[in-house]
């Protein structure tokens, strides 16, 4: 197999520390679904076949410095900008100690200043306009850092895409909107949420250039974001890109997928799964020895027993700590 | 009668609706092939087509905004809001459109719509799948809000909601959805949008209250009413315009009332409800109008510790109610 | 000068009857700028410049079945859909007898149901899934009418638009869409709200045709939208027609356009003014013979100030007039 | 102190934050080069640049959606929104963003963004164009909602509205832009948020009411005075979450209370003004609690005549007043 990433500047560490990043996020997902199968989380929103497209942007972003706006199967993307197993696990375990959100949120609406991963909420795409507005705040103060964001296809049917992709168009912004196009919002296929037959094909509505490209393999998308990068940070505006993937689950853990597609549909998608291409990729490119595979799997086993033991053992927030941070604390008095 | 549950009876009424009347459609996300995220479109798909059963693309505003236009030309289209929590993008469509259809035109155009959608908490909805939104839609003239508490009147509010010249919400909560159930006729009937129902009468004192908290109301009542204490149950059932009548004339009966909501208590429903007694029984009250409602925070947490604390149960009913009895 | 509406199939009657509709529509506006700096009408907005596209798109729509979702500058289209001066002149005056809304809207929210004028509100775009749901009734019905929708270019940047036209787009249906590109929204040039070089630019995003076109020939205009119809009609879904105009006005009688634009610049697009172009067409191919204008403008002016007249003493709504309607008629009991 | 507009207090408190604090910026529909619909921005963009005086498309969920995120990395975003009735589609954005962002992540991130809008009717805006919005905003905890009544007040609260750590909605009534004149210190100050202003003292009978309306009750409370009835005049000024203190004090001292809106009554502000005092001196009230307010219709029509029904004026107020009194 033809070595891809050394042409691109990447070295062989960066590729393996991709692939480890997207088989935590795997792992991490598999356990979850255990877990809510065995009734000790209630919910779980999944992001199973979308780690490529998400480790490989998220290494091409600058990681010290660049605002994240990750939607709710961005496991991998977290993963990448700093938030932990252990975090991860405190999060789903709806534990005080949950630093996205101190157990108050669904998992999957991530949020953590510290890694300049931004607070998101549930209703989609409301996160484009911030991601906007993040990139205008970088651009009035001349900083160096750029915004990302992503979002499902079916959510690009929001009003707030529009608004915010224009906005950031008219003001060539240091933004990257990036679709995770897994062909289903819900039950619904993409035929039936876009009217277009890409939603790269709305870039030029707001003077961006748009690409689709395989979100299944993280070296393409790596190379775009990349681009978009760079161009961003040389004030030359957003850019958007739709990464092609497949959502391998059911929607969330509430789903039955078998009502809205086949199970044919679904294996011949699991043979796309960038978790068996690229590591295809990393043993057949050397990257990744049997060896190292197989210390990898453990480790990462190890790390997720621990977390996991560890948030199912923390503490809930006390009952009125519900209470809390509704304003400003120094200003609860007042308005309360 | 058969007995059914809460969910099965929005589902009925709209199938018996699309059956009388083929003008009825149903739009909305995944309410197709899938049934809806909560199964209360199951079987609609199969029966009646993709056309009368519209999987739309996610997108409130155009949701709402579609079912609008094609109101205003004699369809009744029947919109679902996913959960109440997302129809905030189609606020605009609802309150600068909907409600003012008729009235900016002066008769000469309506928009007879109805937008469904499961409201209300207790389910580990959290913040956004949990949420209380009647209130922000319950100041604008044009709209009528329909929150039903139990199988029968949703069958029949919500065929009523259907036949109605002018636009309703219809909010259903979803913790009812599958633990309420009663008896529904296989009939076809409507009930009275704008008319509260007193589900117990009673002379000591009144709750006041709609949607789920009705069934803690209830069961409440007969605990109090073991120590004879006789408590009268007013579900509001249509929250805007609200039906004055009613409300007077059980709380100058008992002259003392509680008034429950899931909803958190500052700018809710109760205290329109509280404002309407103030201003026409005060002289028949013999304790302060009492408001039992979540605490001032945007919704319910995730976590249960929280989520229990912010969710209205019968308990926290009952001790009210006690408290008021004794005053 | 080159007779082009004959290879269109346009009759003369045909081209003639759109330069009067469109003259009649400039009086109208001039007659109420007049009316507002005398100080008899509280309010005006303009469609000065605008009534090529206006007119021009409107004798291609089918003025028997189709219906209309005007914006606020549309004098010219509802005109050709059977609004009279009159009534018109009764709306500005915000009388009783005023079809549109009973004196309750701002002049320029057109609605006459017997005329298939559909009811609009101030805010922007909010029309556009109105026109969509009105196509899709159309198409459940196996109706052959179709809906015709307008709004500015600023205006196509609201979230509203998008949804709209997606949701035309996925479902194929029979509506047009047409953008009045009058290259200001307010005092906000076009190059400030558009990240996009065009408004057309947008269509394919919807998986739409989209075209811009110059919207100061009422036969190009007309060309356009009769193919955007017929294909509606023929069942292959909506058209994006962006028309170029200037707004050769202020925004409204509040605004003062010096403060963001020069006389300059107005000047120079008053050469384009559609009134004069066009007039040199009908005139140079012998459409419009100088006797024929004479009486033309000679009964305009009558038509008009006969209607301004009886407007002006046409009683107002009484003050309770402002409780009725609110709900229907025969519900009124059971909800007030 | 010299004597300024109202509108002109919102401009020197726009003014004067920018020169403060370099991250407060505007940015809205017509703001920069023609100073806003209004001008209340007007010399801002020549004095601070295109940068911190953003004209915007045509877009308000924009607007507040990419406020709310230049608020999240450290700016000071003031975003208006043309007209409040225009607000509605930026609703998603205020209710489940700005208001939500402290509370969802647990105190990590916060939002202290500030929308002004114009309201109010009276100026031939028609529909569209007069409305009174508060309400639909009034059920959310984690905003504040601010309406201000004399340019002093303007000043005072607009200055704290921005530099407050949470988002405020400013709304500022049209019809007192430059009708309502007032002593504006050229000095700093701010006034604090989420406390009511006692306009006037008074023993017999308490006004509460905001914006407006104020001065409407000002007016009429010299007028009673002539005949020995002394008024207090509670102004609101924050809306919402509202100063429960001072309203219950005074109801409880007078026992005869009158609330006014412009808006519309059911669900409006003065409901839950009601609904408080009604919980807590019930006992203390001489007569039943009065709300005076709109009309149930949309919003105020073109036509002088209905304009004029809708709208709220002095004499309105002091007949409502002498009824209370005479009570
Ligand atoms: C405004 C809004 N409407 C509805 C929902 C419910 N909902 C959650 S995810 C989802 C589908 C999203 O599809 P897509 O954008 O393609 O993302 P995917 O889940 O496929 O990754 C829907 C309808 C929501 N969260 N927000
Ligand atoms: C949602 C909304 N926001 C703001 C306004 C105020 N407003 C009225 S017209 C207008 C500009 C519209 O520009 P454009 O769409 O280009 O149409 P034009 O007036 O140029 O014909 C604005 C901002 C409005 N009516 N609706
Ligand atoms: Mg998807
Ligand atoms: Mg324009």
């Amino acid at each position: 197999m033809e070595n891809r990433h050394k042409n691109m500047g990447l070295s062989d560490e960066t590729v393996l520390a991709m692939y480890e990043t997207m088989l935590l996020a795997r792992r991490i997902d598999e356990r979850m679904w255990l877990l809510n199968r065995s009734g000790k989380i209630p919910f779980v929103v999944s992001g199973q076949g979308q780690e490529a497209a998400q480790v490989g942007a998220a290494f091409a972003l600058d990681r010290s410095q660049d605002y994240i706006l990750p939607y709710y199967r961005d496991t991998g993307i977290v993963l990448a900008f700093g938030m932990t197993v252990k975090e991860l696990m405190l999060f789903v375990f709806a534990k005080a100690e949950d630093p996205n959100s101190g157990g108050r949120q669904m998992p999957g609406h991530y949020g953590q200043k510290k890694n300049r991963i931004v607070t998101n909420s549930s209703p989609v795409t409301t996160q484009v306009p911030h991601a906007v507005g993040i990139a205008l705040a970088a651009k009035m103060e001349k900083k160096d850092c750029i915004s990302f964001v992503t979002f499902g296809e079916g959510s690009s049917n929001q009003g707030d895409f529009h608004e915010g992709a224009n906005f950031a168009g008219v003001h060539k912004l240091p933004v990257i909107l990036m679709c995770e196009n897994n062909q289903y919002a819900i039950s619904v296929p993409a035929d039936k949420q876009l009217g277009s037959a890409k939603v790269s094909d709305r870039a030029i509505g707001y003077g961006m250039p748009g690409y689709r490209i395989n979100g299944n393999d993280p070296l393409e998308v790596y190379q775009y974001v990349k681009e978009a990068a760079d161009r961003a940070r040389r004030g030359e505006g957003p850019t958007l890109i739709e990464t092609m993937m497949y959502r391998l689950t059911p929607h969330t853990s509430d789903d039955d997928d078998r009502s809205y597609r086949t199970a044919e549909e679904v294996e011949k998608a699991k043979l796309e799964d960038p978790m068996i291409t690229f590591r295809t990729y990393v043993k057949e490119t050397g990257v990744l020895t049997d060896d190292r595979e197989q210390q990898m799997e453990r480790d990462i086993e190890q790390l997720i027993n621990e977390a996991t033991d560890y948030a199912e053992q923390a503490p809930y927030a006390k009952p009125e700590q519900a209470l809390d941070f509704v304003y400003a604390e120094t200003e609860q008095e007042g308005t309360r | 009668m058969p007995v059914i549950s809460y969910i099965d009876a929005v589902t009925m009424a709209l199938r018996e609706e699309m059956e009388r009347d083929s003008n009825v459609f149903i739009l909305g996300e995944d309410i197709g092939r899938k049934g809806g995220v909560f199964k209360a479109t199951q079987g609609l798909y199969e029966q009646f087509g993709e056309e009368r059963v519209l999987d739309t693309p996610l997108s409130e505003s155009a949701i709402a905004g579609v079912a609008i236009g094609a109101a205003m030309v004699g369809k009744r289209p029947v919109a679902e809001m996913q959960f109440a929590d997302f129809i905030m993008p189609a606020v605009n469509q609802i309150i600068s459109e909907a409600a003012r259809i008729r009235y900016r035109s002066n008769n000469d155009w309506d928009c007879p719509v109805v937008i469904r959608a499961p409201y209300g908490g207790g389910i580990h909805g959290a913040l956004y799948h949990s949420q209380s939104v009647e209130a922000i839609f319950a100041n604008q003239p044009g709209l009528k809000i329909v929150m039903p508490s139990t199988p029968y009147d949703v069958k029949g509010l919500l065929k009523a909601a259907i036949r109605d010249e002018d636009p309703v919400l219809f909010f259903e909560h979803k913790k009812a959805y599958r633990s309420i159930k009663g008896e529904v006729p296989e009939a076809d009937y409507v009930l009275p949008i704008g008319k509260a129902d007193v589900k117990r009468k009673g002379d000591d004192i009144t709750v006041i209250t709609y949607g789920l908290c009705v069934h803690f109301a209830m069961q409440a009542a007969e605990k109090l009413a073991k120590d004879g204490i006789e408590t009268e149950v007013v579900d509001l059932r249509t929250v805007y315009p609200l039906d004055q009548e009613t409300i007077i004339e059980s709380a100058a009966k008992t002259g003392k009332v509680l008034l429950v909501t899931e909803d958190n208590k500052e700018g809710s429903i109760i205290s329109e409800v509280s404002a309407i007694i103030a201003e026409n029984c005060l002289f028949d009250l013999d304790a302060p109008i009492q408001r039992l409602a979540g605490p001032e925070i945007p919704a319910m947490p995730y976590a249960p510790t929280m989520e229990k604390y912010f969710m209205m149960n019968p308990e926290k009913v009952e001790k009210a109610m006690r408290e008021l009895a004794e005053f």
